[in-house]
């Protein structure tokens, strides 16, 4: 393991042994739907409250995971994931049933990279063998934290993003077959861009993903041609042109590509895009995976962005202070 | 980079809010709102003994109700989403506000849940009201004392 | 495209004052509340029933004069009140007053009925909101 | 009776209009914009001039949650008118109980009836 200017190096080839991705059912909309591994039909079972549904919704994307790769779950060594919502209930709910030693984290909507570098670090250093990582998002359950009521009628400009109910979770091997390995890391830096309006969260964002990504780039001295995308995980179209019109890279066009502008496709009711913890841990999780599987992507670079702001502090008329944290995914030439 | 030319990408690469289009659609919205409460409002004149200044009580119960059946189906949002402020300032929107957070605060229970939490975001609107209809009152009632102006 | 709407609705809001309806029962003492009440532009039809105590007028006020409502009111009770001393004045433009002043005049009531009908009117004019 | 329509819808209406602008150009929460109105009704009704509106437009000024204000300003100012001072205070909600008591009612009553649970959006 190297670690320079806070990108680290792994050498000991962690990899991405399976996925399970779970979604709610306003997610077949989306325009990776094909991909996840199981939609459901209801946000909440009758008398089930949404943070019990988020919980469920957790349990079941790990059980497909492990499921997938035909583990056993008294095998995994360690549980780490991150949700939305207050002390992390619904993972730490999850973790009750699972069983598995837990480590919760949280950085909004970046958790499900957290975890995953958490996860790479610990098989580096030989503590675990079989880590289970990612996020999840489950939308009434957020919107009801963070916004208005459900059923509240407020109208939601243009720059607004809607919260996807999702579940994506990875099983971390060292050296699984056929499966990517994640070679690099940064870990982001809290960068505050001066934003103050929780319904323009890409604007508030993109400093910090291009903060991780420029820090990535030169600590791995490359450039964006090297790779065959650089996803971030939940900036929206806006933030998205905003992130390209920082660049000013000639390759920055088509390379850099967003989770939650692309989740929804073109439609204009969910305004900016998809946000969520569980968006760019559903997306990287199933359509990058698959992609990089199929040696479609050779070399990626994950960028999930997350907001770090709660209701309290933006009625405090707090800015809004965000991080990026990223991985770096290849798939070695299969000999 | 700076955050000025930070600040100028943010606002080039923002749509800007279509203020005439969301103005119209609030007059529009509001209007019929309020034209419904003008049919109810006769009809609380023409069957029952309400006179006009009176049948705006029933009336405002009557929108409250209707408020609740359209919030309770998920209709509110919808034409809020349209409307902007005009489903949001006559007094189904203040319903709307107070009947969402009840229903959304179910599970907790019905005295701390619904009890507790059903005027987290109307409140203000009862609290303010309250307020500033004191402070006017107090004002004028000193100025009539005084003699400056007549009730 | 709104410039047409706009113009509509002005239309509407001038073109629906024109009606005129005027209203006095009994006849015979009609000419004295014509007399006060046609010099008021701001009141475009009335109709009123008088008996030995009361007097009711239901006015008809014009649109645009309606913020004045309450002056226009007071004004003519005052100058009814003058040419009837004796019997109590009500003038009001509410709407439910108009309808049911309306309805004696329809059924041509008798004495009795109508004074039991007055005294109902007059219990809910006096209503606070 | 077609006429107390229009100006009821016209005037609803622009009331509607000023609140879009407090959230569009003056970019506030609806709960501001809505306690700003609130405000703004009383204010009105101080100098005199909410209830020639509301004989004006009927429903298109009593609907619109400044008439809120109007109603609570004018129950202390009625009572203050007959019992002097104090009754700024004891006032207030003489006239305008209906609309929040049938909020309250219908909160519960809808919390009973209906489910959060839906997904169709």
């Amino acid at each position: 393991m190297v670690n320079t200017y806070g990108t680290i190096q792994f050498m000991a080839k962690p990899s991405i042994a399976s996925t399970g991705v779970v979604v709610g059912p306003v997610e077949k909309e989306s325009s990776f739907a094909e991909e996840f591994d199981e939609i459901l039909p209801l946000e909440n079972e009758k008398d089930e409250t949404f943070e019990r549904a988020n919980t469920r919704f957790i349990e079941k994307a790990c059980e497909v995971t492990i499921r997938k790769a035909h583990e056993q779950m008294e095998n995994i060594d360690v549980f780490i994931g991150g949700d939305l919502i207050n002390q992390l209930s619904p993972t730490n709910f999850a973790a009750r049933q699972l069983s598995i030693p837990f480590l919760g984290v949280f950085s909004a909507c970046a958790s499900s990279m957290e975890s995953v570098i958490l996860g790479s670090l610990l098989l580096e250093s030989g503590n675990a063998r079989s880590v289970i990582a990612g996020a999840s998002s489950h939308h009434p359950a957020v919107e009801r934290q963070f916004r208005y009521p459900l059923e509240y009628g407020s109208q939601k400009p243009g720059t607004a993003q809607w919260t996807v109910t999702a579940a994506g979770y990875a099983l971390l091997q060292k050296q699984a077959k056929n499966a990517p390995i994640i070679t690099h890391a940064t870990i982001g830096r809290v960068v505050d861009g001066g934003q103050t309006d929780p319904l323009h969260m890409g604007a508030a964002m993109a400093p910090a993903a291009r903060d991780t990504i420029e820090r990535h780039l030169t600590n791995t001295n490359s450039r964006m041609a090297d790779y065959d995308v650089i996803m971030t995980g939940d900036l929206g179209k806006i933030g998205l042109s905003i992130l390209k019109e920082m660049f000013q890279d000639e390759d920055s066009g088509v390379i850099l590509q967003d989770a939650g502008a692309q989740f929804y496709g073109e439609k204009s009711f969910y305004n900016a895009g998809a946000s969520g913890a569980g968006c760019s841990a559903a997306v990287f999780f199933s359509y990058v995976y698959n992609q990089l599987k199929n040696g479609v992507f050779n070399r990626v670079l994950l960028v999930a962005t997350g907001a770090l702001l709660s209701p309290l502090t933006f009625q405090q008329g707090e800015t809004i202070p965000c991080i990026a944290h990223a991985i770096e995914c290849r798939m070695e030439k299969r000999g | 980079m700076e955050q000025k030319q930070f600040d100028k990408i943010v606002d080039q690469q923002t749509p800007k809010t279509p203020l005439f289009v969301n103005m119209l659609k609030a007059f529009l919205v509001g209007g019929i709102i309020c034209t419904i409460g003008q049919l109810i409002t006769f009809f609380y004149i023409r069957f029952f003994p309400f006179t006009e200044r009176t049948a705006a009580n029933p009336t405002v119960a009557t929108m409250v109700f209707i408020a609740m059946i359209l919030t309770g189906t998920g209709l509110y949002k919808k034409i809020s989403q349209i409307g902007g402020a005009g489903s949001a300032v006559p007094v189904t929107g203040f319903g709307n506000a107070v009947i969402s957070a009840s229903i959304e605060h179910k599970p907790e229970g019905y005295v701390l849940g619904i009890g507790g939490n059903m005027f987290k975001l109307a409140g203000s609107v009862i609290v303010f009201g309250v307020v500033s209809a004191f402070f006017v009152a107090l004002i004028k009632t000193i100025l009539v004392k005084l003699g400056v102006v007549s009730w | 495209m709104k410039n047409a709407i706009y113009i509509l609705l002005l239309c509407f809001l001038t073109a629906c004052s024109n009606e005129v309806n005027e209203a006095i029962y009994p006849e015979n003492d009609s000419s004295e509340i014509k007399q006060v009440l046609n010099n008021y532009d701001s009141v475009k039809g009335y109709s009123s029933v008088t008996d030995k105590n009361d007097v009711l007028v239901a006015i008809d006020i014009r649109r645009m004069s309606r913020f004045n409502k309450e002056k226009i009111e007071k004004k003519i009770s005052k100058k009814l009140e003058e040419k009837f001393p004796d019997k109590e004045v009500l003038v009001t433009s509410d709407l439910k007053i108009r309808w049911e002043v309306e309805k004696i005049i329809e059924q041509s009531m008798q004495e009795d009925e109508m004074t039991k009908s007055i005294k109902k009117i007059k219990s809910l004019s006096k209503e606070e909101t | 009776m077609i006429s107390s329509l229009i100006t009821s819808f016209v005037v609803g209406g622009l009331i509607c209009v000023v609140g879009q602008i407090l959230m569009d150009v003056f970019k506030l929460t609806p709960a501001h914009t809505l306690s700003t109105l609130v405000v703004s009704g009383s204010i009105l009704d101080g100098f005199g001039l909410y209830e020639p509106l509301i004989d004006f437009a009927g429903a298109g000024a009593t609907i619109p949650i400044t008439s809120f204000g109007n109603s609570l300003t004018h129950g202390a100012l009625a009572e203050a008118e007959k019992h002097g001072l104090i009754g700024v205070l004891t006032g207030m909600f003489e006239v305008t109980s209906s609309g929040i008591s049938a909020a309250i009612i219908f909160g519960v009553i809808g919390a009973f009836i209906f489910q959060n649970s839906k997904t169709t959006y």
